[in-house]
């Protein structure tokens, strides 16, 4: 498996890589979990309103 | 309508997630009072500072000789005094300090000092720092302020804080005075005001 | 009301005046001016006490801690800029003037570095002698210290126009404007060191003096369109 | 062409536009990255000089030039947002500052972790490159926190963007005064420049991910903006039409 360990220098780049798409998955999640957060908050709101009337 | 020397067309006016007020409108001509009353908090010096300039509308256009004052901020500004809720005055300096430095801000005035101070009975706390006086001597060297810029506009945010009847007697005739000479003035107070002038009022 | 008897004032009449007033309240309040100062010169004393006493290591390190020293210190006096004018209502009466604001702020600021970073400036030989600092070599440090204090009162006056009035003031003001000063910190500071190690130091004096003209005519309308900002 | 910007800029149309163009966004950008991330490390040949550890770049240098794209968006919106009052623009802005936080900060770790084999030592401050990003990630947190500590998204907006025109002149001098000071110190640069003197093997692998990680930074934007318009635009009746249509709005 020297495609791998790359000459001992697989750790450094494997790290880089996984560091990368982990942190733009992290992100993109956490902005669809506010997102998500942020529209029910309205609609609770919303249909509040709606129901009074 | 276009012919009023200040007017407001459509004005709305959010704060944050308030909406203070929506689509007012007025015309002020020279020699008229404009009358700002309202409770505590209902927008009056909001109301006060978008005339002034200093808070940006959600709509609509205040006119000065018919043009947006958007567009002629320097000249507008060099028309008019306002005299806001702090009397933007230095405790440290002392009276002619302060007003020296208010002419500064407005320098085409040729109105001579020494007769506003006897005119408002302060010309003995001349060389006194503010932080010594009184607060009705204070709001008196305020006034002096408006009296020094000789500008035709005057915005007046509750001018009657702190005084006494003499003092409110004074405003009052100052005020007076200034319309009758052609001038203008939009003045906020909570309570009611008696003033021998064309009155204009906005309930907010 | 008069139109004709009106006389039109140059146009660095609300400057001048500006600049006067605030040197006035200064010079009744001198703590603010001298607080900034004696900072300066105990930031200067730690350094010696943290690291020891060697004349070589001091020498070596001087024109960094002096430079360091000076950008805290500087920082240090710009939180109350526009506080006092912010609370007791002056600022408002600024912002109505007829005169220029970018002007009036270039004079608030000009106000400023007089009461804050020509002090700086001249003290600096006293705290550059204790590091050992060859004659030459502090003329070039006070130089860059002339530029570069000019620079951050400029660069501060726009983060001490954007945080006017916010209640976590002081903390936010840092962390905007030490990333902008950064650049003028470097300059001065490597400057500095090129000079006492007998190099060529022109470049970086240059770099000092192009930024400070530059902050000088680009600073001020940043500062007034922040202050029409930050007091709606 | 004014009204056709004035139309896309318009929140309601925006939001919905947005939720179309993510997919044509992020396909395309997650299969070019799929398949440099593919070529980068196992097709591309080793460098002669840096061995596998060059293959760092394939990462590093999409999140490098990112991180300044994200600020040119917060300076533009920010511009556009105080000239011409598009609020649309500001929303930009506010979205934009995160994420180009979030690539600064890939961008100064992979860096660190290429200089750990080849300086060794996980931090080199004579790196003119390494050093400016560092100062880019500052101007970011100093960005951010100027917008929350102001309540009043309006005024938020206008001084966030102030700051922002600001920060751009000064990275341009961050720049020039870094390279200038890490030629003092005999400073060492991270990576030279491709191009030319780079193999066609190694270099077309970079450009996909170059391309494919702005298409996928597009996507993300894209999304932040739209939490950002819906938030802004709550109290409004197209927000309250949208939600209570049958086919709502996410």
């Amino acid at each position: 498996m020297d495609a791998m360990t790359m000459g001992n220098y697989g750790v450094y780049v494997w790290s880089s890589f996984g560091l990368t798409f982990a942190v733009i998955i992290l992100s993109d999640w956490r902005s669809r979990i506010h997102h998500n957060r942020i529209y029910r908050d309205i609609e609770v709101r919303i249909k509040a309103l709606e129901e009074r009337q | 309508m276009l012919t009023a020397k200040l007017s407001a067309i459509d004005l709305t006016l959010l704060r944050g997630e308030r909406c203070l007020f929506e689509g007012l409108e007025f015309a002020l001509n020279h020699g008229e009072l404009l009358l700002l009353q309202g409770a505590n908090g209902s927008g009056k010096t909001s109301l006060m500072r978008v005339i002034a300039g200093m808070l940006s509308l959600e709509s609509g256009e205040i006119l000065w000789d018919g043009e947006p004052v958007s567009r002629q901020r320097q000249s507008f500004h060099g028309a008019l005094v306002w005299l806001a809720h702090q009397s933007g005055l230095k405790d440290d300096l002392t009276l002619v300090e302060n007003l020296r430095f208010e002419r500064a801000l407005r320098p085409q005035s040729s109105v001579e000092p020494e007769q506003v101070f006897v005119r408002l009975g302060i010309a003995r706390l001349k060389a006194l720092p503010l932080r010594s006086l009184s607060a009705g001597q204070q709001r008196r060297v305020a006034l002096a302020r408006i009296l020094l810029a000789d500008v035709p506009l005057w915005l007046l945010d509750e001018p009657f804080t702190n005084l006494d009847r003499d003092g409110r007697r004074l405003v009052t005739q100052l005020v007076e005075e200034h319309l009758a000479d052609g001038g203008l003035c939009v003045l906020a107070a909570h309570q009611d005001v008696e003033i021998s002038a064309t009155v204009k009022r906005i309930n907010l | 009301m008069n139109d004709s008897a009106r006389t039109q004032p140059g146009i660095f009449y609300g400057l001048v005046a500006i600049t006067r007033r605030d040197l006035l309240l200064a010079w009744k309040r001198p703590g603010d001016v001298l607080n900034p100062l004696f900072f300066f010169a105990m930031v200067c004393t730690l350094f010696p006490l943290a690291v020891g006493p060697s004349a070589e290591q001091l020498t070596f390190s001087g024109p960094g801690v002096l430079w360091v020293a000076a950008l805290l210190a500087t920082l240090l006096s710009l939180n109350s800029m526009f506080m006092g004018d912010h609370e007791d209502g002056s600022l408002d009466q600024v912002l109505v003037s007829s005169q220029p604001l970018p002007l009036l702020a270039l004079g608030k600021t000009l106000a400023h570095w007089i009461t804050s970073g020509l002090p700086l400036v001249l003290i600096s030989p006293l705290l550059a002698m204790t590091y050992h600092m060859p004659a030459d070599v502090v003329g070039v440090l006070m130089l860059t210290l002339l530029l570069g204090t000019i620079c951050l009162s400029l660069l501060g006056s726009i983060g001490a126009a954007l945080t006017v009035g916010l209640h976590r003031g002081t903390a936010l003001l840092s962390l905007l404007i030490l990333p902008l000063a950064m650049p003028v910190l470097l300059l001065g500071a490597n400057t500095v060191s090129l000079a006492a190690d007998n190099e060529m130091y022109s470049t970086g004096m240059w770099a000092l003096g192009a930024y400070a003209v530059a902050a000088l005519s680009l600073a001020p309308y940043a500062t007034a369109a922040a202050l029409r900002i930050s007091n709606e | 062409m004014w009204n056709f910007f004035k139309q896309l800029a318009s929140p309601p149309h925006f939001y919905r536009l947005a939720a179309t163009i993510i997919p044509w966004l992020a396909v395309p950008g997650l299969l070019l990255i799929a398949y440099g991330a593919y070529a980068g490390l196992f097709l591309a040949p080793e460098d002669y000089q840096q061995g596998d550890a060059y293959r760092i770049i394939y990462v590093h240098v999409p999140a490098a030039y990112l991180s300044m794209m994200a600020y040119m968006f917060m300076a533009l919106g920010g511009a556009i947002g105080l000239v011409w009052r598009m609020k649309l623009a500001h929303a930009v802005g506010a979205a934009a500052a995160p994420l180009g936080a979030a690539f600064t900060f890939l961008a100064l770790v992979t860096g660190s972790i290429w200089g750990r084999p080849m300086w060794g030592t996980w931090w080199e401050w004579g790196d003119p490159r390494l050093t400016s990003e560092l100062i880019l990630l500052f101007l970011y947190f100093g960005y951010m926190a100027l917008r929350s500590a102001i309540d009043d998204t309006a005024k938020a907006d206008k001084a966030s963007a102030v700051l922002a025109l600001v920060g751009v002149v000064n990275v341009v001098v961050v720049h020039f005064s870094v390279e200038w000071w890490s030629s003092l110190h005999q400073g060492q640069t991270l990576f030279k420049k491709g191009g030319p003197g780079m193999d066609a093997e190694m270099l077309y692998p970079l450009i996909a991910m170059i391309v494919g990680f702005t298409l996928v930074f597009g996507a993300l934007l894209a999304r932040r903006i739209r939490t950002e318009v819906l938030h802004r635009e709550r109290r409004t009746r197209w927000v309250r039409e949208m939600i209570l249509s049958p086919a709502g709005g996410r």
